[in-house]
């Protein structure tokens, strides 16, 4: 995944066309020597080994809990305005300072960070399942169905993510629900890709034609023997995806794109401090940008460390 | 060798009573390339291939890879589309039954795969696997764990595995997962694809034996594939040769080892060792020279022809019919006759 | 292989003709090309006759057919924003962004495979475990606030600190009223090094993959094994054929590129495609927006082209499948 | 190294693509555009907030404040200066002008004669003369897609027989005359312009000048550059130029000025260059104006719930701590007190500067005017008839000081009992669509007047209320109507009697503020902002910034 200035959207492995796709992580468990006793203890086991990855599902549990319990850790309650303050820097009384407002930074931060949180994991979530299922339909359906969704999923690739997404805020409006949608409606194409690719072998294995032959009709086959071979990359592009989407929604807010006050995210706490490069009131700048650096780094190690679990090519403890 | 299928009192071998009758089974696949991916020509995998099985008994197919042996198998089944031929099972038309007949069919015909890794969901226990064609078919109930334990019994495999997943299980295992998963349904037709050539040579007897017994208990109708003839002695009735998408030869088993016409069966049956020291040395191997011509251009006339030392300018001609050397023995041979070298 | 190149060119038209349509009818859906002429003083008649001349009147598939008609002999209409030329205005702004595209890419290209190459070759060494980490890092700072700590850091710090009379580096535009090559390049550093640092973490990680792929490839194990000394093994065999993905990846990065920097652009306040875009997004300049979106998606189909046909040139495999 | 031929020929590409660029480097910019260097006065750079959309000063592309500071002001002749005599901010002939110029009543109609400076003449050395005012007239009052017309399409028509003296002759009485051929538009060259598309001509910038400078070359999106114009008959120029850098916005034009790439900014009074002038600026001087001719205010839908309700209106007046919010804002500049008048602190000849002083924080006040109202509270919110005291408050979207009032007033109206959502949206959308259509319940933006003469008809008589008898191109998106107000601001607007308009201005700025139309918020004073080496710099101008005398700046 590239995370970056204009294409903020998950990209698991490079994608190149479809062709390009590398068939490598689809071979099947044949790792001889383990004595394990499922799939998954097996993934937990190669899990356990990640430390870093880890390390990062902590961080982002912690994470989840600060934000989404802050009227519990928050210091202060939210939007509590102290204007005869104003903005101070970092102190005992506030740790991460106070904003223009004298807003305690801190507390804006968690309760900014429920808002990033709630957006990537939604986004991740809403445009894994819209791309499983048109990926699942086109890869083993095939035909005509697959081309008529390989070209809408090109069309989509094909605009300019983020202006499109600017685009579509400015006719939409710029509530946290609709900036949801319209992400997902542009991120689903990369899973649908990655899921299709994987169909699109799987449906060749034997245990595939075994179904079929006992009978089995085509939502049974999807839903029970190839999707579950899919869950690895479906897995790790969502757990990207996350990453992808928080960034992406930190650009829109740093464009003007962003919730409406008093709500806020870390993007668009950065977006207001823009100004004070050079200030004495730069640390406005300073953590949100940290937080949403912690909590992408956190996603991407993560993300490494489940696509190492899953790959079943991957050489056992 | 003394074979004890070939016993007539084993099967009841009654011809009326055909369980499988291929006629005429042809699959064509089109060649596309080009600017507009236009059909550019056609492979024929299988050009017109009919056979019968009876009831009971086993028809061996026997091929070099790529003569379209494997793709009649999935053909008879209907894993893929025939281009034309009709395929009866038990006087049903498979090829055009309609979508709920066809799955009732389905409960009575299964197929056996060759590769025991690739032919088992990775992601299921192997109870799983060999309960997925009940649930399939709403047959699983309340019964179904006790039914899936008797099939592991039945194919001599632990009950107490159910919960083991394919990758913790070794290749003959799997192959005995892969057979109870095919006679879950209780089938009457079982396809065969090579069920013992990835296995080790000391596991393959087992699996055989396993498969004979349970061919007489159940009176089961097999469609054996193979890519030589030795493999299949033990098990096959009936025999049929493949070269290049057309049966060459068709007949009992013991007349097509005793007695093979066609040069290509020859040439196949010499490549199998003779247990007997002095027979075997003093058996020609018959080699054939030239490699397997690209199916998307056949040779003209008789297709065995470009590697046939028995070759003569009619063959390249006309295409030899099927013909019926003695009764129940067919040959596609304008110079059939005994291996001088036998 | 001519075929293959005619098809993919042919396959990409109704690409572009497809998603042109669909800009088309959603820039007209959001924006009222006539809004601007509402908020200036002028009375309703000068609103009808823009409306007349629009063709706004119409069905909206019989407009886009008139836009198309007029975009593809070059006429892409007049900017409501400026009142110019819309050709004119996207030409200069590709300009711009162009300039930090090469450089970007160079840059970007040039460290990624030396770190990927050298990820590769000495897998799990200190420096190895390093570019890793720095790639991770990389791909997870949000490229607008790495360009505002950049600044911060790199340009309006040092000037405070040391009381410089200009920042070592500059941030605004690309180039100073009287500037010269030195000027340009310091003009050049922040918003490069911004772009940069997120396409390098991407590539290099990419390229150290596909590196160690090929190294243990057998083709490789016998050329070592046939005793081809280690540098030639690794140049003429393993970093040619793993360049082969880096190169198609590139390709389609690249064309993202053309309209993905509306962020790089307006920190450092560019004129390029992002700032035009940002801009007429603004003024609700719906002329200058339809093209916009129509010429960065066309590059987006071009270097996916050129991506397919890099990848078929150097792996002649492809051409047959 | 042993390096296989293609990666040789790679890299000789891409070192070859690095010295090529560095040579090609000097012509990215046009030849003609590096700045002159033997001068003394040395070269200035100005960093601008915005780059104006065209240089056709009167059509709709121009318009913006930016276009005036940047180029218009420096290149175009006009007939009066605004200049501070007395306290107080007021025209004065400017140096086309050979005289004041002269207002009489001929045949009943309302004439003005301006005595053209015969010395005045164009960068090509032509004269300035009467033609050109006739031609100025005549493209604004019947030219296409003009930005504003007003005063203009009142002149019936301008004698230009003698070249030294242009006679204006109108149709209907128009009290702000000293706008026109002033800082709106200033005077067009006929010689030049006549006969051509004048759109075409200059709205990518133009050679010609009737001022101290002329523009060199305007790089879209980069700079503007202005050099001094030799035929210009008044003080030279002391810089060999002045760039105008164009900055995306506030934040960027202060980060500019901040490290050192540019010399000046004017920058709109937001809190990053608030904060900063507070925090002293090392090597630099600042001005802060606060006799502006901008003001924010609060600016109620008259037509919508809740604001149909004229007790609403007050009560929300008295739950606001304007006050609190100006100190906020602006303290730092000593600037503490809210604005209490829709008429700006440059209009304080014309208006009561204390009309809103009654309206300040006093939460008794507002339950005792929403329960005689009707209302109650409940849950701590005031509801009517099932309706909650609820409604949004519309600005421009990514204006920080906006966005911070927003959110105090937020925290303030909750405090007294209303529910307030914040919805900002970008400044096309809402003063395209949602304001003229009606569509909003509170706005939030400022009122900006460039010249000395009131004018509130526009925004508050009933007549220009957007509707279909002005073809929905009124102005008056408050949808205020009040019988009593219009013929007082009709009369601010028609009658050249001074002593009459200073009476109906008053009266209606008493009218309007015990009816609480609309509510006044903060003065939004100027700031101009200079780096010590840039010398003659001379304080702010309300209408022509702080470049109205550019011409004397010069590098130290």
């Amino acid at each position: 995944m590239r995370p970056r200035d204009g294409t903020p959207i998950p990209e698991p492995e490079p994608i190149g066309p479809s062709h390009l796709l590398p068939p490598a992580d689809v071979g099947f468990a044949t790792a001889g020597g383990v004595t394990s006793r499922s799939p998954w203890e097996l993934f937990r086991r190669r899990f356990r080994r990640h430390r870093l990855a880890l390390v990062s599902l902590g961080v982002l549990i912690g994470l989840c809990i600060v934000c989404f319990g802050a009227p519990f850790f928050a210091p202060y309650a939210r939007d509590h305005q102290d204007l005869t303050l104003g903005a101070v820097g970092p102190s005992w009384h506030h740790w991460f300072g106070t904003d223009e407002l004298g807003r305690d930074e801190l507390t804006r931060l968690l309760y900014a960070g429920q808002i990033s949180l709630e957006i990537g994991l939604a986004v991740a979530a809403l445009s894994t399942l819209v791309g499983v299922v048109i990926g699942a339909i086109a890869g083993f359906v095939g035909k005509a169905t697959d081309q008529m969704l390989m070209r809408v999923t090109d069309l989509f690739l094909v605009l300019p993510a983020l202006a499109v997404l600017a685009l579509a805020l400015e006719k939409f409006g710029h509530d946290s629900f609709t900036i949801i949608w319209v992400l997902a409606a542009l991120f689903w194409m990369y899973v649908a890709r990655v899921v299709r690719a994987q169909v699109l072998v799987i449906r060749e294995q034997e245990f595939v034609e075994a179904a079929r032959a006992s009978g089995a009709t085509g939502p049974w086959i999807v839903v029970r023997h190839v999707l579950p071979n899919c869950v690895g990359p479906i897995v790790v592009n969502a757990t990207l995806a996350v990453a992808a989407a928080i960034v992406a929604e930190s650009s829109l807010s740093f464009l003007g794109f962003g919730v409406q006050l008093p709500a806020t995210s870390w993007g668009r706490m950065i977006s207001d401090a823009e100004g004070y490069v050079g200030t004495s009131h730069a640390y406005l700048l300073y953590f949100p940008g940290l937080a949403i650096l912690l909590t992408v780094l956190a996603v991407n190690f993560l993300g490494d460390g489940l696509r190492d679990a899953f790959d079943p090519t991957s050489e056992p403890a | 060798m003394s074979s004890p299928s070939v016993a007539p009192d084993a099967k009841p071998a009654r011809s009326d009573s055909a369980m499988l009758e291929v006629q005429d089974l042809v699959k064509d696949f089109p060649i596309r390339s080009g600017l507009r991916r236009g059909t550019r020509g056609r492979v024929s995998a299988v050009a017109g291939v009919s056979f019968t099985v009876p009831r009971g008994q086993t028809f061996a197919l026997v091929g070099e890879s790529g003569c379209g042996k494997s793709t009649t198998a999935r053909l008879v089944l209907r894993l893929v589309p025939a281009t034309s031929g009709t395929v009866h099972v038990d006087g049903v038309d498979v090829l055009r039954a309609a979508p709920a007949d066809l799955r009732r069919l389905r409960s009575r015909m299964q197929i056996v795969y060759q590769d025991p890794y690739a032919s088992l969901n990775p992601r299921l226990s192997a109870g799983a696997i060999v309960a997925d064609p009940l649930r399939v078919h709403g047959r699983f109930k309340a019964d179904g764990p006790a039914r899936v334990r008797a099939l592991f019994e039945r194919v001599g495999l632990d009950p107490v595995d159910v919960h083991r997943y394919p990758h913790e299980f070794s290749g003959g295992q799997r192959q005995r997962i892969g057979i109870a998963r095919a006679l879950a349904l209780e089938p009457d037709l079982l396809v065969l694809d090579e069920p013992v050539s990835a296995l080790d040579v000391s596991i393959q007897a087992g699996v055989l034996n396993l498969l004979d017994e349970l061919q007489r208990t159940r009176n089961l109708t097999y469609l054996l594939i193979a890519h030589d003839l030795a493999a299949v002695r033990q098990l096959a009735d009936l025999v049929g040769v493949m070269y290049l998408g057309k049966l060459v030869e068709r007949g009992p088993a013991d007349r097509l080892y005793n007695e093979p016409q066609h040069p290509y069966t020859q040439a196949l049956l010499s490549a199998v060792p003779v247990p007997d020291p002095p027979v075997e040395r003093r058996r020609r191997r018959i080699l054939l020279e030239g490699d397997l011509p690209s199916p998307t251009a056949p040779p003209s006339g008789c297709r065995f022809r470009t590697r046939c030392w028995r070759a003569q300018p009619i063959c390249a001609e006309r295409e030899p019919p099927l013909e019926s050397h003695t009764r129940e023995h067919r040959v596609a041979c304008f110079f059939p006759g005994p291996d001088p070298a036998r | 292989m001519l075929s293959y190149v005619g098809r993919r060119v042919l396959y990409s038209i109704p690409v572009i003709l497809v998603a042109s349509f669909l800009t088309f009818a959603f820039v007209r859906a959001t924006f009222d090309p006539t809004a601007k002429l509402r908020q200036s003083r002028t009375a309703a008649s000068a609103i009808r006759e823009e409306r007349q001349h629009l063709g706004l009147n119409e069905p909206l598939v019989e407009q886009y057919g008139t836009w198309l008609g007029r975009f593809v002999r070059g006429d892409w209409g007049t900017s409501e924003r400026t009142h110019e030329a819309v050709s004119a205005q996207i030409g200069r702004a590709l300009w711009n962004t162009t300039q930090l595209i090469v450089w970007s890419v160079l840059l970007s290209a040039m460290a990624a495979v030396a770190i990927g190459v050298y990820s590769a070759l000495r897998q799990y060494s200190v420096l190895d475990y390093t570019f890793t980490g720095l790639s991770f890092l990389g791909l997870a700072l949000p490229a607008f606030w790495f360009g505002l700590i950049a600044i911060e850091f790199l340009a309006v710090g040092p000037k405070q600190w040391f009381h410089l009379s200009q920042p070592p580096l500059f941030f605004v535009g690309l180039h100073s009223t009287s500037g010269g090559v030195v000027d340009y390049l310091r003009h050049l550093v922040l918003p490069v090094l911004t772009l940069t640092v997120g396409i390098v973490a991407g590539w290099s990680r990419f390229q150290r993959a596909s590196m160690l792929d090929i190294m243990s490839s057998d083709y490789i194990r016998t050329a070592r094994a046939k005793g081809v000394p280690r540098r030639r093994v690794v140049l003429r065999h393993g970093l040619r054929n793993a360049l082969v993905p880096l190169v198609t990846v590139m390709a389609l990065d690249i064309g993202a590129l053309f309209g993905g920097l509306i962020i790089t652009e307006k920190i450092f306040s560019v004129p390029g495609m992002g700032k035009l875009f940002f801009d007429s997004l603004l003024a609700g300049d719906a002329t200058t927006l339809t093209a916009w979106l129509v010429v960065t998606a066309a590059f987006i189909v071009a270097f996916n082209l050129l991506a397919d046909l890099a990848y078929s040139w150097l792996d002649p495999r492809v051409r047959v499948a | 190294m042993n390096a296989p031929r293609w990666l040789r020929g790679a890299v000789a590409v891409a070192l070859g693509g690095v010295c090529a660029s560095l040579v090609v480097t000097p012509s990215l910019a046009d030849p003609g555009r590096s700045a002159p260097r033997a001068s003394t006065g040395g070269q200035i750079v100005i960093g601008a907030e915005q780059e104006p959309d065209c240089a056709d000063w009167i059509d709709a592309c121009a318009g913006e404040s930016w276009g005036l500071w940047t180029m218009q002001e420096e290149t175009m002749p006009r007939v009066f200066d605004v200049v501070r005599r007395d306290g107080r901010w007021v025209y004065s002939p400017s140096i086309l002008m050979a005289a004041s110029p002269s207002l009489s009543t001929v045949n009943g109609a309302q004439v003005v004669t301006y005595q053209i400076n015969p010395q005045a003449v164009w960068s090509d050395g032509v004269p300035i003369t009467s033609a050109d005012f006739a031609y100025t007239w005549d493209q604004v009052a019947h030219g296409a897609d003009i930005f504003d017309r007003t005063g203009y399409d009142q002149i019936a028509s301008v004698n230009d027989t003698d070249p030294h003296t242009a006679v204006v002759t109108f149709s209907t009485p128009f009290a702000g005359w000293h706008q026109l051929f002033g800082a709106d538009y200033g005077v067009f060259p006929s010689h030049i312009l006549a006969g051509h598309d004048r759109d075409d001509a200059m709205k990518d910038g133009y050679s010609w000048s009737g001022g101290p400078f002329k523009i060199q070359a305007w790089d879209k999106g980069i700079d503007v550059i202005l050099v001094p114009n030799p035929r210009y008959w008044g003080p030279k120029p002391r810089s060999s130029s002045v760039t105008f850098k164009f900055l995306t916005d506030t934040a960027a034009e202060f980060q500019a000025f901040q490290g050192g790439e540019v010399d000046a900014i004017y920058p709109a009074p937001e809190p990053e260059a608030v904060d900063a002038v507070k925090a002293g600026l090392t090597d630099a001087d600042s001005v802060v104006n606060t006799d502006t001719g901008n003001i924010e205010a609060l600016w109620m839908n008259n037509a919508a719930f809740p604001f149909d309700s004229v007790a609403v209106r007050q009560a929300v007046a008295y739950a606001i701590d304007r006050n609190a919010i100006v100190r906020l804002l602006f303290g730092s500049l000593g600037v503490t007190t809210a604005t209490n008048s829709l008429n700006p602190p440059i209009l304080a000849p014309y208006s009561d500067q204390q009309a809103f002083a009654g309206y300040h924080l006093d939460l008794a006040k507002v339950t005792q005017l929403m329960t005689s109202d009707g209302w109650q509270k409940s849950g701590g919110i005031w509801q009517k008839g099932g309706r909650p005291a609820a409604f949004s408050i519309q600005s421009t979207a990514g204006d920080k000081r906006r966005e911070l009032t927003e959110q105090v007033l937020q925290a303030q109206l909750h405090q007294a009992g209303f529910a307030v959502t914040i919805q900002n949206t970008d400044a096309n959308t809402l003063f395209g669509t949602v304001l003229p259509a009606g569509t909003f319940q509170m706005g939030l933006y400022a009122e900006v007047v460039t010249d000395l003469d009131p004018g509130l008809c526009t925004v508050l008589c009933s007549q220009n209320i957007p509707g279909p008898a002005n073809g929905n191109s009124g102005e008056n998106w408050t949808r205020t109507s009040i019988p009593t107000l219009d013929p007082l601001l009709e009369t601010v607007d028609t009658n050249t009697n001074d002593a009459a308009r200073v009476n109906a201005s008053k009266a209606a700025d008493r009218i309007i503020a015990a009816q609480q139309v609309t509510l006044p918020l903060d003065p939004l004073p100027n700031l101009a902002i200079w780096s010590k080496r840039i010398h003659g710099v001379d304080g702010d101008n309300p209408v022509y910034a702080m470049f109205w005398n550019l011409s004397q700046w010069q590098v130290h």
